[in-house]
């Protein structure tokens, strides 16, 4: 789960890490408030959408009425689609230069890793594409944590002199204990400025906290599904894994991999997926109703392919489960069904006596959804 | 042969009385699963599907002797101390079929288990099935006929799903290991393929991977130096996967630029192993692989 | 460094670990108050040597008045050799079952370990010498910290009810946080009481820090080297290692090694070591001077026995400090000195300039130094 | 041949700019240890005897090339730090000369050490000394002799005086190892031995033991069970030292009722290895076991 950049600073300023000052405002009159004490100041919508800087998300004010008037625009507008509802509202720093530092988990080396670069302002995932050699890498070891070679080590890499090493250890030190005290997979300072007095700040900050282990934060969990969409959240809320897609056959799975698959198939036999919805192991007919009521009522849903490999997950209580559903709902979209294991003829026999059949291959499944997206895509 | 499991494996369920760990305890043994104990704290000294149970390893290993490997149905908050239990014990495999236990903890107990040389399998994993053998997990072993494919995947109904389509052509499977789905596991594709290199009845490899992290790149890149090899055929999910979101696995995710499919599939075969496009092409690569 | 019982008990106690209550007392009257107080008690001498309850230092008082005649008693004693000066006085508990619990170093696993006994109340030297296979052991890596399955483990290895295992575990990990928490290399509980209602209680408490990581724990930095002798005391003061032993023979090395080795030879050729003094790596003429002198002015020592092989240490540095002292505290006593080594040639020169001269044979001076010994005691 | 060190391993001294570090890479130099580097915090820019000084062993590796091993001068508080530092640049061989490192702390960095293959010497020891070749401690080189003898000691100067003896009969030296002082060591006993055992120059070795800890019962117990060995001698230190008392080395402790001189004694002659009374009887010792 991503914090907001605000939220993400507090945390950060908590642990001694220099923020710009700056508070958060949920209205142009705030924002004016907060101009008029800090002088000129940076507006900062606060999304969760990358990109926002290229999408007019970050913008300069002169005096507390030009922060108004901004503050007016923003709080009016979306970012890629995500709503701004509160704004950021920082004193202007003078930027000496960029630097860009993170703590997060290398897959590869099983352990932290701090990436460190000159390059900073500049996301990661471009960083990474364009200038792999400019980002430095320190492991981290989960036995050893975070120690002061480390900090040396980043000062020569972002050229930085000798006096700044306290800071950059306490910093560095501060990112580790964060990641571990809020179980963040990530913790990023993007940039992390040099301003022109020889000051480190972190103008951007970027927390992404680990979803597994909200149980045991409980004042992080109650923002959970926060960032998600409707249909997410009501998916998740069921206890469904639920992705988003722009397609139009709506995909009901038992598995990550297998949904994943499905939704691959339909694209390679020449049709698009509406979403990822992953029942999990052993789902109820209950939950399975759930599922695909949900589908049934997505405006972009044409056709609902249902694809089952019955293991744990029990054939019988998924046909039920759809066959209720489209009781509940009223037939209105074409079902396709293939399922296969566990209780597979009781499953058949249900669906049969509903007037439904079921595929046993998944190829000739995800065909024949194809084939109904298109018929009804054409006819309308 | 195989790899990891046995016929003589000796088990303990961990989390036994739970209702996945005493559902599949008794799917194991109809297996054949060598299952000698299994523990669940406070419920010592009762029987699950006649398996005794204990508070504790120590218990366990008191009463029946050295066991050789675990499986773990714990739930998340408590998994880490009954892995912990498993390694500090001297179990040599251990099978986490747990889903959603914390990154922090996972990076801890993967790096305490390699580096006392314990095969860790999982976490957020279906399991180790020596067909004919031995089960450890959740597989359904009906898919599964004996023979000489390794497979080795990070998902679970994906792979049945794959397996049933090698058992159509006539394809059958040595041992099947799911390494899971979560960011950090403890044995990797690289791991499992040196074991099934080991083993004399595997003849080839299908490796079954998904959108996230480096692992099949990692697995490419290994490949490619390898003097001597045994074929492998790959399938990679994900294809249709959104960059930031989470494809229901915590470690199926595109992030920071990496693991998308279209690198995955170029690593895979830049190092010469064909990617199936979908389950059902997976046999028809393997037979032109094997013919080679 | 050892703490007292009630240093150790106060610290158990912080971190939720049950133990009986009792205040210190430092007079009788103190002793009286706190048995007004708590009824029936138990006086525990406070010293730091071993033994304490076989010497008579642990007595049960009935009434306040008794608890004033045995507190009379006990500050005016010394129990093997260590006075007395003051007393933990606890409430009596009902014994139901005597346990021990600790947590050391295991040198050869390189690790911590608990050391888990149903067989508590005897010192841990003679369960392990009697009774090795009634100890538990249970490794803790430092990764991974206490964690819960120790506890159910030694649950059963002590015989314990599944009802305690919250306390059990409490302790335990509150045990592993000690150690960490306050650099100890014992934290042992001995016995660790089974009560006649079923609590758990830490009757007795021994915590012992290590002496290496004193600069970082300051307030017990402070108390370091309260239980020396006076010899050892004053050469710990002047930065050298030193332990006092009961023979006639100084000796002065560098290096713990060749220390022990030039003691062992004086016992292997029929002599007695008054004590242990390493000089260290390196030292000045001025710290020679220091150690010759304090041993020079020793009552026990009949004859001062200096062996240096020279390295860092230079032997003109070790002559000069020698010839000093002598002249210093006026020659008192026979030297002999063995030295090797760097400057070895100018430390000659200086010795036989002031009539003195040295050995190059380890053997030979041993057996020198044991032969004035024995003409000083039969003359003497 | 020798262990560990030789003429070809490039070395870099950390806390080279410390009294001790300096006076000692003078005379590491002047036997002709290989040191390509040194580090000091701040002081990076600077020379110490011709040597170039960095800020950091990344800048040390950046600037020279890499390294392979490294000798640690570093004060006890900051002496973590620069192991760490050492075994994550990939050094393969660490020699901690300082003493006084916490407990708690050498408990944690000599088992990350181990679980990566790093040879840790020490802590709180005076080095390795492959003679004539390479010098990485404090050792005086002028007592030792190139020749066939092994020597691994807990020990500094008793070392010397015993290779002293060693020199005197025409005994001469391979390797001589200190491991160290303290409670915990990174190489111990059985380690160094089983080096020797590789070692074809080396024919027989020569341990140094002292009072506390089982380190030689442990030893004992090892060569009792070897199939093929080279012959040993000991000697041990402490046997007039009471128990319960620090011996100068805070290893050198009889605590808990391990670790008295009689325990270490009795099991070493039990693995058929004679024990000196005093040093100058370890040659005459080794004369009648190579006479075997």
């Amino acid at each position: 789960m991503k914090l907001y950049e605000y939220e993400s600073k507090e945390i950060a300023l908590r642990y001694g890490i220099p923020v710009p000052r700056g508070r958060v405002a949920s209205s142009p009159d705030e924002a004016q408030q907060v101009a008029g004490e800090l002088g000129a100041v940076v507006l900062k919508a606060q999304v969760l959408v990358g990109g926002r800087g290229l999408a007019g998300g970050v913008r300069i004010a002169e005096s507390p009425e030009e922060a108004y008037a901004i503050a007016r625009d923003l709080l009016s507008s979306s970012i890629r689609g995500e709503r701004v509802e509160r704004l950021l509202v920082e004193e202007r720093v003078c930027i000496g230069r960029e630097l860009y530092l993170s703590l997060t988990l290398d897959r590869a080396a099983r352990r932290l890793v701090y990436l460190i670069s000159e390059m900073g302002g500049v996301e990661i995932e471009e960083l990474a594409r364009r200038y792999p050699e400019k980002i430095h890498r320190v492991y981290v070891d989960p036995v050893v944590g975070y120690t002061d070679y480390m900090a040396r080590e980043a000062l020569r890499v972002l050229n930085l002199p000798w006096s700044l090493l306290p800071e950059v250890a306490k910093i560095m030190g501060a990112m580790f204990r964060i990641a571990m005290d809020y179980d963040a997979e990530l913790v990023e300072f993007n940039p992390l400025a040099l301003t022109c007095d020889g000051r480190l700040v972190a103008l951007d900050a970027k927390v992404i906290v680990d979803d597994n282990a909200l149980f045991r934060r409980p004042e992080l969990q109650r923002l959970y599904g926060r960032d998600m969409s409707d249909y997410e959240r009501r998916a998740r809320e069921l206890g469904f894994s639920y992705v988003e897609l722009d397609g139009d056959i709506g995909v009901i799975c038992n598995g990550a991999g297998l949904t994943m698959a499905t939704m691959d198939s339909i694209l390679y036999f020449g049709g698009r997926p509406a979403n990822f919805l992953d029942l999990g192991g052993g789902a109820s007919s209950e939950r399975v109703r759930e599922a695909a009521k949900l589908m049934l009522t997505h405006p972009r849903v044409r056709v609902l392919l249902v694809n089952i490999f019955g293991g744990i997950t029990r054939c019988d209580e998924v046909a039920r489960g759809i066959v209720e559903a489209t009781k509940e709902v009223g037939v209105s979209k074409p079902i396709v069904v293939r399922m296969l294991g566990t209780n597979e003829e009781e499953g058949r026999r249900i669906l049969t006596e509903y007037g439904m059949q079921a595929f046993s291959e998944m190829d000739e499944a995800v065909r024949r959804a194809i084939e109904i997206a298109r018929q009804i895509s054409s006819a309308g | 042969m195989g790899i990891l499991v046995n016929s003589l494996t000796r088990v303990v369920v961990q989390g036994i009385t739970g209702r996945e760990g005493s559902f599949h305890t008794k799917l194991m043994l109809e297996y054949g699963t060598r299952i000698v104990a299994g523990t669940s704290p406070g419920k010592g000294g009762t029987y699950v599907h006649g398996v005794p149970v204990y508070n504790s390893i120590y218990e366990a290993v008191g009463e029946q002797g050295p066991v050789d490997a675990s499986v773990v149905f714990v739930p998340a908050r408590f998994a880490p101390d009954a892995i912990y239990e498993a390694i500090d014990h001297g179990l040599r495999v251990i099978v986490v079929i747990t889903e959603g236990i914390p990154l922090h903890d996972e990076v801890r107990f993967v790096n305490y288990a390699r580096s006392r040389g314990v095969a860790l399998v999982g976490p957020n994993c279906p399991g180790v099935i020596t067909v004919g053998e031995a089960k450890l997990g959740i597989m359904p072993s009906h898919v599964f006929r004996r023979g000489y494919v390794g497979v080795v995947s990070r998902s679970g109904t994906l792979t049945y799903e794959i397996v049933r389509e090698l058992t159509k052509r006539g394809y059958g499977v040595s041992t099947a290991v799911g390494i899971g789905g979560d960011p950090v596991t403890g044995l990797d594709f690289v791991d499992v393929y040196s074991m099934f290199l080991q083993d004399p009845e595997t003849r080839a490899v299908v490796l079954i991977g998904e959108i996230g992290g480096d692992a099949e790149e990692r697995f490419a890149s290994y490949y490619s130096k390898l003097a001597q090899r045994k074929p492998v055929v790959a399938y990679v999910a994900g294809r249709t996967a959104p960059p930031g979101k989470r494809m229901g696995h915590a470690g199926a995710i595109i992030s920071m630029g990496l693991g998308d499919y279209s690198s995955k599939r170029k690593a895979l075969e830049g190092a010469g192993i064909p990617v199936a496009e979908t389950p059902s092409q997976v046999p028809l690569l393997l037979e032109k692989v094997l013919e080679r």
